[in-house]
């Protein structure tokens, strides 16, 4: 199986992603930068977090309006995964595959730590290789993860299954504890924590490491029942 | 040309933690009777002129400027010489 | 010459005019020598940029040349962006601290968030990836407004600009003391990684080779920054303010992937980044460097700003600006590297065989100057020296000794010092994890970052207890460079070398001269015996407020050291109940500069703690032997607060308890500030081996599982508490500070 | 009652790297003939009725809403019924 990790210009966390994905899991992977971007040869596509265009304007909103869009889209549509992680989340919101928006942490500061998140939904392509309720370790980094959406939206995203991880100790002021949801078809995650630094102990966690386990796991399924 | 002035508002409803933040802020400096504050976003944008150029403003805000989700947006064009 | 000039030659001399621009009446008589005329209103402006203080270090350079800056593993030496250090397997470790001071007085966020834009630069100019990031701030008391508003803003803008250029801040260290109410001090440091196939130099060889500009567009900001930063702080540096530099850390990370992919195409000469005085430093730099000269055409600068003159944009400090020479003919294939990151390169200029540097404007020559008298022939002053009173009554004085009734409660008040207290308020700030390689974030002795694919890992700290160098500048000295290797050895690692920012009052004043020259010997000396060569650096100097207040002498040791193997790292606080706790090294009464005097006292005075280098040096090989063998459980170096604070911080993170006995004195037991200690922790199976490497010492007490605090003194309980009271005490301090009224 | 609206400008010769970027971002979205954008501030304040509510206001903007040394400041001050 094959990622590709989308680098926008101010991306930070791609290389992060890309040892995630290469080196931690063992699989194949690609930094492709968001230009001479093809990236339909791929299975997965990964947005990796940082500051895409400074975050300038509101985070993620200037990367959701550059040309590979539409081939993210196409992806989504095409049911593939698309894991967002951070800014990558931030732009899936700006692109609106993701209800809701992204408002300033309640503190207004930018914060660095492990966070404990809640495993809700260990049903999805992103979440199998976890327990139900199971709680993790995993760090955040951001200024701007304070989740929003209306009550409306949160009742679908709780009817739907679609919240697929909470803060034990809400950290940014986050509607509903919310950490990162899903696309109602269960293909898209997004989320604030960052996984692709929690996958070796001497960093401090390897709870990270099942969401991308959980993706190739999911891929193999379906290409084992293909096949 | 044409100077076009953006207000970006959050919406009705949604908090504005900086806007709170703002307001303890002006009370600990014993500013009284501050009442409410909400923090948004002006933009000064210089346009060249055209026929459609308030339909063009508004495609700028939909598009890219303002987050419906969160944001309210308006706007004023005047005449630069 | 030109005939479009603003001011006349002859009317700045007659006017001095030179002197708004910080230029003195000699210097600006031998400019007059050099150029065998008068030199025009642009080329006043060269030189007086060139001459500062800032650029041509013309007050520190005699100092700087005590520093031993040579050893088996130094690569590059203080004189390019960064220095190198080779650590083995064909890489090696860029490093060097630039201090901000100045920009952070007057606009804290801006200020910090460029200096640290500019300390980047210096190092990946030189070829290398930046890996990590520390700061070292000084701040006068949290009880004052201002100061509130400059600390939380400087951490603020370290923030901003670091998170975003995607650079992990691993450490640093934050002091507050009246000495600073007037003038905080920021100084950033960065680390970067390089293949030694890679190293880069400032260099603009090749007569007719092009000369190209990339980055951000010049404005007309922070012209005269560098000649701004070598004058004290005054009512009229509000006057004098040019327009502020505004980071823009989106543009800088461009830069770094550009300049990084750029470096490895054959076409390109030499790089370097426009710091202080801009185009005029790098231009003039590197043509000096190279033996060559410049000419440029000032009409190709790209300018953010309408009808800028030939003076406003030599001497603009716009930021994330770098300069390059490349082969002539070959500018479009540089070209396009950039253009992959929407980042534009321009030919401007290009490499001359007449050592002059020649500046065109709208098909004028609006300067002509001798380059290497512009670079490098700053006039050199050895400025008087004198010991100051102060320090004679200091050596005079009876040794203080503190009077202490309720130890526990003493205690609580030392944690709650924002010297002391947990800078978390701080680092949570800091993006410390990104790139993926941290393995000691902030709040260790010194920060860990290990070296993807090898089993190897970095440690590096900033370290500077300038109440010690206030009371004794030379001990000081001595003390800051030992310190600094102590928090690399407790982590596990051998100290490679070091960097150092030296900020100090006026230079002109002979007491501070003084205390400027006794640092360096300090320094030095420690430097040599702990072979610790120092491979960059930088001054800033009239670091005075209003009224001539100066700070406290604070030369910042950076520092860096290479773990061998992963398995090495060894953390500060302790791990687990039933280990045994070792002081290692001896406790005096020393409280002349301590944090405890300064507490009860409002004040520092008396002596220095005594250093013993030959000492140092072998505990600290020792402690690096004991670590090697898998001996070592956590090693803790002991500062401010001495064994009582130690003790404390080591059982934090794991909300764990000990119970210690102490001997003698109880005030100087606990709170004593003793240099050249360790606090180990070892499990009760290696008691034996441990105790084989290392003569003599035994253990002091032991880690408990109860989560309480217990100090035996001479069979009392002297202090007993519960270890999460203690923690309230130390994590609430800043918080609290930050929150409450002005 | 009230309403202020305060509008905050970065000091002309200010680098605006925000609104470049809108800037570029606007024109790759095919918006042609924008040719200068800046991102500042706005704010709405509810405040009590007072005298000075003007004097109020400005220093309200010299003290905390506005950094005088890289930002300029304007507002309006509407009867709020
Ligand atoms: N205190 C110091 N100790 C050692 N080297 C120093 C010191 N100050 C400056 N240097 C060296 O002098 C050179 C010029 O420094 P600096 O002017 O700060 O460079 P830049 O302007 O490129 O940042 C650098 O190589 C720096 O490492
Ligand atoms: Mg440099």
């Amino acid at each position: 199986m094959k990622f590709a990790v989308v680098v926008f210009p101010g991306s930070n966390c791609d290389r992060d992603m890309y040892h995630a994905a290469k080196d931690a899991l063992g699989a194949e992977a690609d930094l492709v930068w968001y230009k001479e971007a093809d990236i339909s040869g791929y299975d997965a596509i990964l947005l990796p977090g940082g500051f895409s265009y400074g975050d300038y304007l509101r985070s993620g909103a200037i990367a959701a309006t550059s040309p590979v869009i539409e081939q993210i889209r196409q992806a989504v549509e095409d049911g593939k995964p698309v894991l967002g992680v951070c800014n990558g989340f931030q732009v899936l919101l700006e692109m609106g595959i993701l209800p809701g928006a992204m408002l300033k942490n309640e503190k207004l500061k930018f914060m660095c730590h492990f966070e404990n998140l809640v495993v809700e939904n260990a049903e999805t392509m992103f979440t199998r290789e976890y327990e139900a309720k199971e709680v993790i370790s995993i760090p955040i980094a951001h200024g701007e993860g304070n989740y929003y959406c209306d009550s409306e939206t949160l009742e679908e995203l709780r009817a739907n299954n679609q919240i697929a991880f909470t803060y034990e100790n809400n950290p940014n002021g986050s509607v509903g504890d919310i950490a990162g949801i899903t696309n109602k078809e269960g293909n898209v995650l997004g989320m604030m924590p960052h996984p692709e630094r929690a996958v070796e102990t001497l960093l401090g966690s390897e709870d990270g490491l099942r969401l991308f386990q959980s993706i190739l796991t999911h891929w193999r399924n379906t290409h084992a029942i293909n096949a | 040309m044409r100077k076009v002035k953006v207000y970006i508002t959050l919406k009705e409803g949604v908090l504005d933690p900086q806007g709170k933040a703002v307001q303890n802020s002006l009370e600990s400096l014993e500013f009284g009777g501050v009442k409410d504050v909400r923090v948004g976003k002006y933009m000064e944008l210089m346009i060249e002129d055209s026929k459609d150029i308030d339909k063009e403003v508004d495609q700028m805000c939909d598009k890219l400027l303002a987050n419906p989700v969160i944001e309210d947006y308006s706007y004023t064009i005047e005449e630069v010489v | 010459m030109p005939s479009m000039l603003e001011i006349s030659p002859q009317q700045i001399e007659q006017d001095r005019l030179y002197s708004e621009m910080g230029l003195s009446d000699a210097e600006f008589q031998s400019i007059k020598k050099i150029l065998g005329r008068l030199p025009n209103y642009t080329e006043t402006g060269l030189f007086s940029v060139m001459w500062s203080e800032h650029c041509s270090y013309k007050n520190s350079k005699p100092l700087l040349k005590k520093f031993p800056t040579e050893g088996p593993e130094v690569l590059q030496g203080p004189g390019e962006g960064a220095g190198i250090i080779d650590i083995g397997d064909e890489q090696a470790v860029v490093f060097k601290v630039e201090s901000h001071n100045h920009p952070s007085a007057v606009e804290p966020y801006q200020g910090a968030a460029t200096g640290v834009g500019g300390i980047l630069r210096d190092v990946f100019s030189m070829g290398a990836r930046p890996v990590a990031l520390l700061n070292s701030l000084r701040f006068g008391s949290l009880e004052r407004p201002r100061v509130k508003y400059l600390f939380e803003e400087v951490v603020h803008g370290i923030a901003g600009y670091g998170n975003c250029v995607g650079v992990p801040t691993v450490g640093g260290e934050v002091q507050f003391d009246d000495a600073y109410n007037g003038n905080p001090l920021v100084n950033a440091m960065c680390v970067g990684l390089i293949d030694h196939k890679d190293i880069q130099k400032g260099i603009a060889a090749g007569i007719g080779n092009t000369v190209m500009y990339v980055g951000a567009k010049t404005g007309r900001d922070g012209i005269h920054g560098a000649t701004f930063a070598s004058e004290e702080l005054s009512e009229e540096s509000e006057e004098k303010r040019p327009s502020v530099q505004v980071g823009d850390p989106f543009m800088e990370k461009l830069l770094i992937e550009a300049c990084l992919d750029v470096i490895h195409h054959d076409a390109l000469v030499g790089i370097q980044d426009m710091g202080a005085a801009g185009l005029t430093s790098s231009a003039s730099e590197m043509a000096s460097k190279a033996g060559t000269g410049m000419k440029m055409n000032l009409d190709l600068i790209p300018q953010r700003e309408e009808n800028m003159t030939a003076y406003e944009m030599m001497l603009s400090e716009s930021q994330e600006r770098m300069l390059l020479v490349v082969e002539k003919g070959r500018e479009e294939e540089i070209a396009k590297v950039f253009r992959k990151y929407n980042l534009e390169a321009v030919a401007v200029g290009e490499v001359t065989d007449n050592q002059r540097f020649t500046l065109v404007h709208k098909g004028e020559i609006v300067a002509d100057v001798p380059v290497d008298n512009l670079a490098e022939d700053a006039p050199v002053y050895h400025q008087p020296s004198r010991v100051p009173e102060y320090y004679k009554q200091f050596q005079a004085m009876d040794d203080y000794m503190p009077k202490i009734t309720d130890h526990k409660e003493t205690l609580h008040q030392l944690l709650k010092q924002p010297t002391i207290a947990s800078k978390q308020w701080v680092y949570d700030q800091y993006d410390s994890m990104v790139q993926a390689n941290t393995v000691f974030a902030p709040g260790s002795d010194a920060a860990v970052i290990r070296v993807r694919d090898t089993e190897k890992a970095l440690a590096m700290t900033t370290d500077c207890n300038s109440r010690y160098l206030y009371v004794d500048p030379e001990v000081g000295g001595q003390i800051a460079v030992a310190e600094a290797a102590r928090n690399i050895t407790c982590s596990g690692g051998r100290p490679l070398g070091i960097t150092d920012g030296l900020n100090f009052g006026s230079p002109e004043n002979p007491e501070i001269f003084w205390q400027m020259e006794k640092s360096v010997d300090g320094m030095s000396e420690a430097c040599r015996i702990l072979s610790t060569p120092v491979i960059s650096g930088n001054v800033s100097l009239y670091n005075e407020s209003f009224g001539g207040q100066a700070i406290y002498p604070t030369p910042i040791v950076g520092m860096v050291g290479l773990i061998e193997k992963l398995d090495h790292i060894t953390p500060s606080h302790f791990q687990a109940a039933g280990d045994l706790v070792y002081l290692i090294g001896e406790t005096k009464a020393e409280f002349g500069g301590s944090e405890l005097q300064g507490m009860l006292e409002g004040r520092h005075f008396g002596k220095a703690p005594a250093l013993d280098l030959n000492t140092e040096m072998i505990r600290q090989n020792q402690i690096r032997t004991a670590i090697q063998k898998g001996l070592v459980e956590s090693a803790h170096d002991l500062a401010e607060g001495g064994l009582g604070v130690a003790l404390a911080e080591s059982l934090f993170a794991h909300d764990l308890g000990c119970e210690v006995n102490v001997s003698g004195d109880a005030t100087t037991a606990l709170f004593a500030e003793s240099q050249t200690r360790f606090l180990v922790s070892v499990k009760q199976e290696n008691q034996e081996d441990f105790e084989a490497l290392i003569r003599g010492v035994k253990p002091i007490g032991t880690v408990t599982e109860d989560g309480a605090y217990r100090i035996v003194s001479e069979g009392e309980t002297v202090v007993e508490e519960e270890t999460s009271a203690l923690k309230a005490s130390w994590e609430g301090a800043i918080p609290c500070l930050v929150k409450s009224k002005a």
